[in-house]
This record gives structure tokens, C-alpha cells and sequence, in this order.
């Protein structure tokens, strides 16, 4: 174990995926010379060449589609957005090229295809630069999608993401880079998809948040239980699809309330995913609605206090908890 | 500038076997086009079905001459190119019959024809879709020091959309295997190629890349097609270089069976002119005949082989069963899906 | 009041909206001499001339941004998508460009533009041509989104989206466009955006429902009242953002018990929306857990059956309502 | 081929206001850029800020020439742009720093700048993401029968994307008054432009589109860059022909304030040269001297009134309040928007 940063968690899962399979080759914008636009790749280029560590042209349609190809001939791309929302130029060939690829095929082509960036708003970067699509991401049958809020998590669960023969769309955060965090060093460390984690037990009220709002929740935690006496126990899905809702509802069965936490936008919201299974599973267990914080359901503005004012922030998550609990 | 390029007939000196061979598939495609158009008919396939008839020349004359270890790769309009590659004809008609021994299980269908086994990567729907994917191709070719090469064919129309830049950019960057070859049969849809790009010769756009040889030929000339294919495939092989090839062709038939032959966009003259004069089939054959290269005993021979071959095929995907339901959900992922039923009690 | 087809209302729309203001246009692929792919643009070319009906090159993020850049200087733009599928090379220009103009300019720019074309699964398209990405639309702030299931509505909704300051994604019915309704015939008529309509009153059990299932539901509706003696009423929302929910809150607070279908895919699909809505303000009115009735969550499949196997059909439907009034 | 422009200096029978008034443009746009880099250091403004530092001989040769029914729209890298084309430059410098009398109200930012009274069509911070907003300002140029231009500024990275392609095409389909012009400033980001582009001079991308003109020239001397747009804002105006204009220049500081001004992409060296050899600013004020346009009296009058201006522009942006909250939801749509606070009850 040491203590390191989120994005030297993931630079060593990069560097020791790569070494194990000469298969895997990492592809983006910045990635080699420049070292990655958030030093992600950092020393990858000068360890493996062009060849495996391949700069690209300002290109996202082309460079997915060329992953996909190359994917479909044995290899195991990983393709870096320079953040998720110039994916957007790109959504086809995620979509409906390696998303549906084996199906199509009738299972002839796996599609071992990694597709990662940051994703979220980081600061001030306004509308067109901070956007959190989560949902839909995980609305796509062919994709999994990942999303880690801790730097464990981000160096386990790439891992296994490189590892996985399905398209997986990995969404880092901007402003998760920088947090530190105890990981494990032994080449051999995964985390498996599709199984959530408790990140703070607790009695009488379930949060359920992934990517980095889960800092801001725990933090609610703190205060709701030093300040309102209220015990909360907080979940992090991590792999937002195939999720794994069991741990949710046994959670929720124990508690009775919920509160659904993220970053990206209210309407049609992995939240939104989250109520509908607990509804349907736990119906009888709930002593109250379900209550959901999300980022507010406008563009993303520049102006720093109402860019932070859009985040779910801490204190939103105590007042919808207390409503929950009914202490408002 | 575009470099037209002439005298195929030099080619006839391939060893007969191979010009005859040529000639059995063009007749196989027509053959197996018009059966599959009677099968649409008769609703024994669905969905959108692209025919070939009339372009024969091209997927015959550029692919016949590549190596197994090649790579093939083409849009909607795919049936033929997946024959010739090496694809069953059975499997393939059961594809487009949507049945369980069809190449894709009866999942993909007419336009997405898929076979590993004989490196043929589809069978791809968006158009330009596939571009990026050539070039992914090419890229695992270089990434493993192969001397493979990767076909690309594509509409006329994809000059125009945003992955052919992408693409034909990155081919030319990276120095990729990549042979893309227009197939323009003068319409996308109901449009004609100059309402809607703005460029004489569709290959002069190579002229945007260094490093990118741009060919405009006849794609009625499959000998022309060939050997400018096999022009490609030296610089592709031997030196690393794309080449956008454009084949001037014709389209017979509508853009898919849901759609007419002619009408608001081209006249039926139009259709009967190219047909009278410049059949692929027939040209060959006349070339063939001049250089008594073929006899009618040949050439009825030869019909005689594709019916049964045809038939064979429509014979098989009659009898193959539908998928079962439980297919519904298979192929989505690598392992397990258990979510679908959970979230889906009702089917 | 005339029985004409959802194409022909579409048509109708087109041509009396054009004819009302010389600013608004139509673009997209086949729209003039074509026709139109499908033929709702039929005649108009011929009335309108090509630079108010115009054929685009097969470059569907280029004519998008052109629809934004008129809308910008003050024309209205009607972008014709071939299907929305194809929408998916152009969605940089919907959800970046078109839906965060004016925010991003602070309001100085309207954005009356709208996108428009059949979305969802037609006969044996397969899985690049098949998909209703309905909730992918309605996630976005920005977007008003519209999705008629029947000629009136389409007529009326339309003619409302063209008139709308802002960019509005229509979702029209490739197996729509032969069905027949009444229709109005004055230039003047028009159905607000944003109000649900109840299309058959019921007492037992809501069914929520938009766009094509609507005719499942409707016939669901009628099995269960005749084979099961439950009285179903049948709302759909026509518009998915801004949506009408009081209209479905009041009728779930009456039932007490919900289903809801769409052809799209399950996982935060708008479904799972309203399920989110209902439970937050009508907690208390629920008698049992809201059933979903959704496309498969697979890539759509070519051949005929498993097609038909993965729409939301009315024998599911039958089936979840019986379910849900714990009948099964 | 591009042709190269030459001969710049006969422009400089231009009256000696405008030879003045171009000076005190660039001047102007160096000294705001400077001061916009101090206000980021002290944290009054945030994000990602392009400085245009080294590049001002483009944008003002490009855009003084300009009517003011003309429009003109570009990427991120706005500031300059968007004041010489005659936004003000006290709510640029507020909207830089996110208050409410910026520009966009402080939702814009640094990468949005916009002015509809001055048409400035932004300000757009996808690469490649305007160019088919500008063709379709173009189209409506062309809709109305106005015979005004629309000039859209690019990256040079922007000639390897999609969107330059199809938006490329459709100006010389449609012939739109539409004039690109590439700031190729040797790098997009981090990347030479011959480690992403296969092609020597990215003007010659025009190739490919039939009446499209392409003209490689130095972006450095604002006289040819001025005398080159109006060459092509004539073929524009007169003739409905879209030309693209690859303008060589330079970026003398990182790509945007967070980034390295050198070091694992240029050498400190290079930057130093550039700055030494090819000021554009220094070169355009060598030239007037050589023809006695200009004296240091003139030159210390334009410094002392643009300080004025920027110091003007940091004291109204720094007095200007911060958006109330309410502003969160304001802006999004047309008309009333209820749904956000009735599922947003914690805000
Ligand atoms: C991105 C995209 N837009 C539109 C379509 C619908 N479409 C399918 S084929 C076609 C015409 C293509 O013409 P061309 O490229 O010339 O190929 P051809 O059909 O003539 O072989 C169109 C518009 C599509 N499949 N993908
Ligand atoms: C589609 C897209 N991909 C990536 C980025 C991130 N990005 C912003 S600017 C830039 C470099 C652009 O370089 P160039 O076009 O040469 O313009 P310059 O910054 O040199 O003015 C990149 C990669 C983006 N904004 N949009
Ligand atoms: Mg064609
Ligand atoms: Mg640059």
C-alpha cells in the first residue's frame, strides 16, 4: 500500500496492464509527448513507443472508430477523450459501433475496447466542457460504464476495464486527479465490475452517490451524524452499469430512506434508474420518497459561485436527508 | 490530379483460370442479387436490402486478387463483397432470411454481414461509419509488422461526410495499408454526386493528403478495376501508402428494395441506357469473347454452377429455424446478463 | 376535420407553417427532389424552392450546425433527421451548440430551431437504425423535447415546436407515418407544448405512455377491460420535456397504481423519470411498486421475431398491469 | 496550390488613420491579453483562457476591413477578436470575470464570448465546432440576398476534424460568402501541426472543394493578412465564392494559462526566436517606420490611451457584481422554466 493520487492510480494501472499485455495500446489527444493532458500517461510514450502510446489528431470520431477496428482484429485499445464531452463527436462509434458490434455479429467480435477520460465539470470551464452524461452511457446495452471516486477504486477497476472483452466507457473526474488515496501496489490488484461498495456504514438513512460527489456526501455523513444525530450509510455504485442494485436495496430494506446523489443532470438521471429498481424491489420497505440531489438542471455556467451553486453540494445533501428522515 | 488509368486488357494474360473465375463471380453476384430481390418479394427478407446489380465489377475486380490474410470491409450494399471474399452463400442467404444459421445468427442482417474466418469486417450501416474502422484495421496491421493489407469500399457519398477526413487524414499520417475505393454509381439515394459534393473527380480529394495516390477509373472494366487494385495493393504492401480509388459505376437497380428504380431523380431512360451499354457482365464478356477467351459452353456452364449454388442457398436458409427467444438476449455482453430479465419479467 | 395520415398531418404542418413566415426552412437529406425519405416533405420543394427546402449532403453534423448558424441570425430552421439514429454523428451540435446558446451568451441568442425526424424501430432495421433514444434528449437542459403518437398531435405538436423560440427534437414514428387520424384543417390549430393528454379515461390503473406504444396501450387497455373487467386510463405526455406530470400525478392519485411503457431502452429511460416523479409527490397514493414496460435492453435484432419480442407489446403490457394490480 | 501573397506594402497607400488605427489594434490586443494574464495569476478570472499573444496581425488584419453587417465568428481563443470587431471592452474584461455585466452575464467565460450588436457570433470552445455554424450563417447571408460576409477563424488542428470537411464542402456546394481563416500557429495544444495534418500547407485542403480558393500567407505582416481577406471577402461579396486562408503565425505564450509556454512540445529557444524575429507588432511598426507612418510620439499615445482602456475595463469588470442565484436558472429557455425548481427544492 502507499498513499497516492488519483491520477498516479490510474498511470499504474495503465503502465501495468501494458506490460503484461503487448496487445493493449493507449490512444488520445496529448497522450504521448506532452505527457497527457492531465499527465494520466505520463512516461508511458518513452516505456512503450508510438506504436502503443499514439498521439492523435484532433480527430474523436476517427480515433474511436480506429479503436473499434482495431479491437475487432485482437487488439485491446484504450482510447482517451481529453474530457468526455468532446465524445460527444464520437458518440457513433461508441454507440453504435462497439456497443453493438458482437451483437450484430452474431458474437463473432468481442470489442475489448477501453474508453476513458475525464468527465464532470472541473473549474469554470463552462457549458460545452463540463458536462456528466453519465445516464446516458449507461442507457446503451453493449456498454459498461465505470465510474471510481476514489484513486483504489480508479486503479482496480481500470484494471479490470482493460481486462474486460466488453466496451467500457471509464469516466475519471477533472478534479478527482489530484486526491490521494491508500492503493495497493501488487500488479495483481483488481476490483471487479459490477459490484458496489459501502463507503461508510450507518442505520437510518442510505446515500447512494458515485463519482466525486461521494466526497461530498461523506462529508454530509459527518455532519448529519455529529450535528442531527442521523446515522447514514454511503453507497458507491462505482460500475454504473451492469450495476449492482442488491447492496442498494439490503441497504435500504436496513434504513427504510434513500437519498440518490450526482453530479450530472436530474431528468432521466442514473438517480432516476436507482428510485425505479428500489421501488420496484423494496416497495414495502420504504418509509418515505426517495429524495435526489443532482447537479441543477441548467448548461453549466462560467461564474465561479454559480458553477459551485450547480454542484450537489454538501449542505443540500443534509437538507434532503433531514426531509427524508421528515426533520423538515 | 486524378490519373485515369488504361489499358487493362494487358491483364489478359492472367492464366484463364482466374479470368474465368472472374467472370463466375460477377455472374454468381448478378444471380444471387436477383434471387435475393425475389425473396424480398416474397417476404422471405425484410428490413432495408441493398442490392448490387450492376456494380459487380468492382467488388469482383478489387477483391479476387487480395490475399487471405487481407482485410475487407464495405457499407450496407455488401452481399456480393462477402461472397466474394470467401463468405458462405448458404449462411449469408439465411442471414438475410433472419434465421439461426445465418452468418449473425439472424441478428445483423442484409447489412450487416460479419465472417472473421475470412477476415470480411462487415457489413456496416451509418454511412462513413466504417471508415474509422479501416483504419483501425490498417493500424493493427502496422502495430504487428503484418504486410496485410485493408480494403475499404465506400458510397460515393461519404467524400462529403466528417470520418472521411478523419480517416483518409489519419490513413495518410500513420502510413496505414488502407485502400479505399469509391464506388460511384453516380447517386446517393435520389441524389446525384455533384448536388452534393463540390468536386469534379471524387479521388482528386486524396489530393488533401500527402502520401494519398487518388485513381479515378472505369468500375464497369473489372479488368481495369483489378489492375488498378493490384496497383494499390504494391503501394499498400510494400510501401505503407493509401490510395483513395474512385470506380465510376451504375446502380441498376433502386437504392434498397423500398425504394424505385427511377422516378424523381433519374429517368427510366437513364437506367435502360446503362444497362444496354454499359453492363459489366456483358463488357467483360465481350472482351473475353474478342480474345476467345470464353466460349458459350463456358458461359452456360458457368450459369449452370451459380443456380445451383443459388438455389442451394435459399434451399438452406428456408430450412434453418428461426432464432429462439432466448437469443434476444445473448451477444449483448462477453458473460452473463442478468439485469435484462430481472428489470424484464414480461417477456 | 379531415381522417388523414400522420405523414400528411406533418406535411400539412410544413407547408402552412412556411407559408405563414418566409423565415422558417427545411434541410436534410432527400427533403426536396426526392421527396423526403418518407415522403412528408412531398410537394414542398416545388412550392417553396431550394433555398427554403433544401437537399443536404450526407453530413449530418455539418447541416445541423448550419441550422444552428441561420437560427443565430434570425431564420427558423426545420432539420430533418433520415431517422434519428443518424442524428448521432450531428448530437455535438444539438446538445452542445443548439441547446447551450443562450445560456452560454447570457440570452442574446434564440435558438428556434427544430430537429425533426422518425425515431424508434421500423421493420427489421437492425440495431444502427432501430434505436429511440427518447431519454437521451429529454436529459439535456436546453431541449424541449416532442414525440407524437397520433396525426392530430403530430400536426398540432408540430406546428407549436416550429413556432417555439427554442430548439425543439421532435420524435416522429417511421410506423407512424401510415396511421390515420381526424385531423383539424384551419392553419390555426395548434397543441401547446408541454400538456399531457388523457387518451382513455380509466379508473383502476394509469398507463403512462408515449409515442408509438401508445396503440399497444390502447389495446391493452382494452383486453384488460373486457378479458379482466380493469379499467385503465391511458395518458401520454406527447411532450417529454418540459413534461406535464400533474396530469399523470392527479391520475395516479385516483388509480393509485401505475404502468409505464415506452419502446425505448430500460435503464434511465424516461420511464424511470416519471416513476422518480410519482414516487416524490404521490408517495402516499401508491398501492403497489410502478411496473415498466420497455424495449428489450439488447441492440435491436434483424430478424423479425426477436424484433417483435423486444417492442413493449400488449400482451406485456396486459401483463404488468394484472401484476401491478396484483391479479398475477 | 496555395498561392503565396507578396507585395504587402502597397497597402500602405491605405489613408495613415487606418495604417494608425490597425497599430493601435494589435497594441491593444497585446496589452489586454497581458493584463487578462495578470487578473488569472490573482485568481480574478478562472478556467481555460487563450491569450492570442503573438498572433494579433490576424485578427486585425482580418476583421478592420470589415463592414458592419458583415459577421464574424471563431473558436475559443476570442478576446482579440471579439474586441476589434467591436465588443466592449468593459464587458469582455467582466464577462473574464464572471459578473453580471460581462458579455454573457459571467455565463459565457472566457471561451464564449458573444455580441449580437457588433455580430460576433462567439467564441465557441469545440475545435471544429463553429465551422458549420458559420456556413450556416453563410446560408442565411445568401437566404436574404444581403451581400455581407461571414469570416470564421480556425485552428489549424481543426483541418484534421470532421466538421472542416462537410462544412468545407457545403460553402463551395452552396457557394456561401464564407472566408476561413486557419491562425496556424504551429501547434494545436501540444502537437506540431505535421504530427497531426499529412499535408505541407493546410491551405491546400482547399483542393478538395471545387471554387474554393486557398492561400497560404504570413500571418505575421497584418498588411498582407489584410490585404489577402479582402481579396477574399471580394470573391465572397461579388461572387458567392468561400476561400480558406492558412495565416503562418505564432503563439508566444502556453496554449491556455494552465499550460507550459515550452518544454515537452517546443523549446524555450524557438519561443525566444519567434519573439525576437517575428513580433508582429514590432514588424508592422519597423515597416511604418521605414516609410515614416509613424513616430515613438504616435506609439507612446496609443500605449497611453490603451492603458486607459484596460485599466478601465479590469476597474468595471472588478466593481461589476457577482450573478445572483437566480441567475442559475435564467437564460435556459425561452420562457418560464418551473420544472428545474420543483424537482430542485434543495437549492
Ligand atoms: C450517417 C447516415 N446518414 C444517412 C443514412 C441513410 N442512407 C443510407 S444509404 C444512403 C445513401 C448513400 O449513398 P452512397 O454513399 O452513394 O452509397 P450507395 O447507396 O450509392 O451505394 C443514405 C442517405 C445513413 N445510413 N447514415
Ligand atoms: C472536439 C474537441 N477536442 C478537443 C478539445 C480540447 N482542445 C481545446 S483547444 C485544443 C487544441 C486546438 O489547437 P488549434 O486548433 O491549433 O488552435 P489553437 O489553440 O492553436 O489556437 C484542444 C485539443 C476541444 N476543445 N474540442
Ligand atoms: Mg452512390
Ligand atoms: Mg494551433
Amino acid at each position: 500500500m502507499a498513499v497516492i493520487t488519483y491520477r498516479e492510480a490510474l498511470n499504474q494501472a495503465l503502465r501495468e496492464e501494458m506490460r503484461r499485455d503487448p496487445d493493449i495500446f493507449l490512444m488520445g489527444e496529448e497522450v504521448g509527448a506532452y505527457q497527457g493532458a492531465y499527465k494520466v500517461s505520463r512516461d508511458l510514450l518513452e516505456e512503450f513507443g508510438e506504436w502503443r502510446v499514439r498521439d492523435m489528431p484532433i480527430a474523436e470520431l476517427g480515433f474511436t472508430g480506429l479503436g473499434v477496428g482495431a479491437a475487432m482484429v485482437g487488439l485491446r485499445p484504450i482510447v482517451e477523450y481529453m474530457t468526455w464531452s468532446f465524445a460527444l463527436l464520437a458518440i457513433d462509434g461508441i454507440v453504435n459501433a462497439a456497443a453493438k458490434m458482437r451483437y450484430m455479429s452474431g458474437g463473432q467480435f468481442k470489442m475489448p475496447v477501453t474508453f476513458r477520460g475525464p468527465s464532470g465539470a472541473a473549474n469554470q470551464l463552462a457549458a460545452t466542457h463540463s458536462q456528466a452524461l453519465d445516464s446516458w452511457y449507461a442507457h446503451i446495452p453493449g456498454l459498461k460504464v465505470v465510474a471510481p471516486a476514489t484513486a483504489r477504486d480508479a486503479k482496480g477497476l481500470l484494471k479490470s476495464a482493460i481486462r474486460d472483452d466488453d466496451p467500457v466507457v471509464f469516466l475519471e473526474g477533472e478534479l478527482l486527479y489530484g486526491t490521494k488515496d491508500d492503493v495497493p501496489e501488487q500488479d495483481d490488484f483488481l476490483l471487479p465490475l459490477g459490484v458496489s461498495e459501502i463507503k461508510r456504514p450507518g442505520t437510518d438513512v442510505t446515500i447512494v452517490v458515485h463519482s466525486r460527489p461521494l466526497h461530498a456526501a461523506l462529508s454530509a455523513a459527518e455532519v448529519l451524524e455529529s450535528e442531527h444525530g442521523i446515522s447514514a450509510e454511503v453507497i458507491d455504485p462505482r460500475t454504473l452499469r451492469p450495476m449492482d442494485i442488491d447492496t442498494i436495496l439490503e441497504s435500504v430494506r436496513k434504513t427504510n430512506r434513500c437519498v440518490i446523489v450526482e453530479e450530472g443532470w436530474p431528468v432521466c438521471g442514473i438517480g432516476a434508474q436507482i428510485v425505479d429498481d428500489i421501488q420496484r424491489e423494496a416497495f414495502d420497505h420504504l418509509d418515505a420518497p426517495i429524495a435526489r440531489v443532482t447537479g441543477a438542471d441548467a448548461p453549466h455556467a462560467y461564474a465561479h459561485d454559480l458553477e459551485q451553486m450547480a454542484f450537489p453540494q454538501t449542505e443540500y445533501i443534509v437538507k434532503a436527508v433531514r426531509h427524508t428522515c421528515y426533520l423538515e | 490530379m486524378a490519373t485515369r488509368m488504361t489499358g487493362s486488357e494487358e491483364l489478359l494474360n492472367l492464366d484463364r483460370g482466374t479470368l474465368t473465375e472472374m467472370l463466375r463471380w460477377m455472374i454468381l453476384g448478378r444471380r444471387y442479387e436477383e434471387k435475393t430481390a425475389e425473396m424480398y418479394q416474397v417476404g422471405e427478407i425484410g428490413g432495408f436490402c441493398h442490392l448490387y446489380i450492376g456494380q459487380e465489377a468492382v467488388a469482383v475486380g478489387a477483391i479476387t486478387p487480395l490475399r487471405d490474410d487481407d482485410y475487407v470491409i464495405t457499407a450496407y450494399r455488401d452481399h456480393i463483397h462477402a461472397l466474394v471474399r470467401g463468405m458462405d452463400h448458404k449462411t449469408v442467404m439465411a442471414e438475410l432470411f433472419g434465421r439461426v444459421d445465418g452468418s449473425s445468427r439472424g441478428k445483423g442482417g442484409s447489412m450487416h454481414l460479419f465472417d472473421r474466418n475470412v477476415n470480411f469486417m462487415g457489413g456496416h450501416a451509418i454511412v462513413g461509419g466504417h471508415l474509422p474502422v479501416a483504419i483501425g484495421i490498417g493500424y493493427a496491421i502496422r502495430y504487428r509488422d503484418s504486410d496485410a493489407v485493408c480494403v475499404c469500399f465506400l458510397g460515393d457519398s461519404v467524400a462529403n461526410i466528417g470520418a472521411f477526413n478523419e480517416s483518409l487524414n489519419m490513413a495518410a499520417l500513420f502510413q496505414l495499408p488502407v485502400i479505399f475505393i469509391i464506388e460511384n454509381n453516380r447517386y446517393g439515394m435520389g441524389t446525384a454526386v455533384h448536388r452534393a459534393a463540390a468536386i469534379e473527380n471524387l479521388a482528386d480529394r486524396a489530393c488533401a493528403y500527402d502520401g494519398m495516390q487518388g485513381w479515378t477509373i472505369d468500375g464497369m472494366d473489372v479488368l481495369e478495376v483489378r489492375r488498378t487494385v493490384e496497383a494499390a495493393v504494391e503501394r499498400a504492401r510494400t510501401h505503407k501508402l493509401p490510395t483513395l480509388i474512385e470506380a465510376n459505376t451504375y446502380r441498376f437497380v433502386g437504392h434498397s428494395m423500398s425504394d424505385p428504380n427511377y422516378g424523381h431523380y433519374r429517368t427510366k431512360q437513364e437506367v435502360h441506357e446503362f444497362k444496354l451499354k454499359d453492363d459489366p457482365i456483358k463488357r467483360y464478356i465481350e472482351t473475353l469473347r474478342k480474345h476467345d477467351l470464353i466460349s458459350d459452353a463456358n458461359i452456360e456452364k458457368i450459369e449452370g454452377e451459380v443456380k445451383v449454388i443459388v438455389d442451394e442457398s435459399v434451399d438452406f436458409a428456408s430450412k434453418s429455424p428461426i432464432p429462439q427467444p432466448a437469443e434476444l438476449y445473448t451477444d449483448v455482453y462477453s458473460g452473463e446478463y442478468p439485469d435484462a430479465k430481472r428489470r424484464d419479467p414480461w417477456r
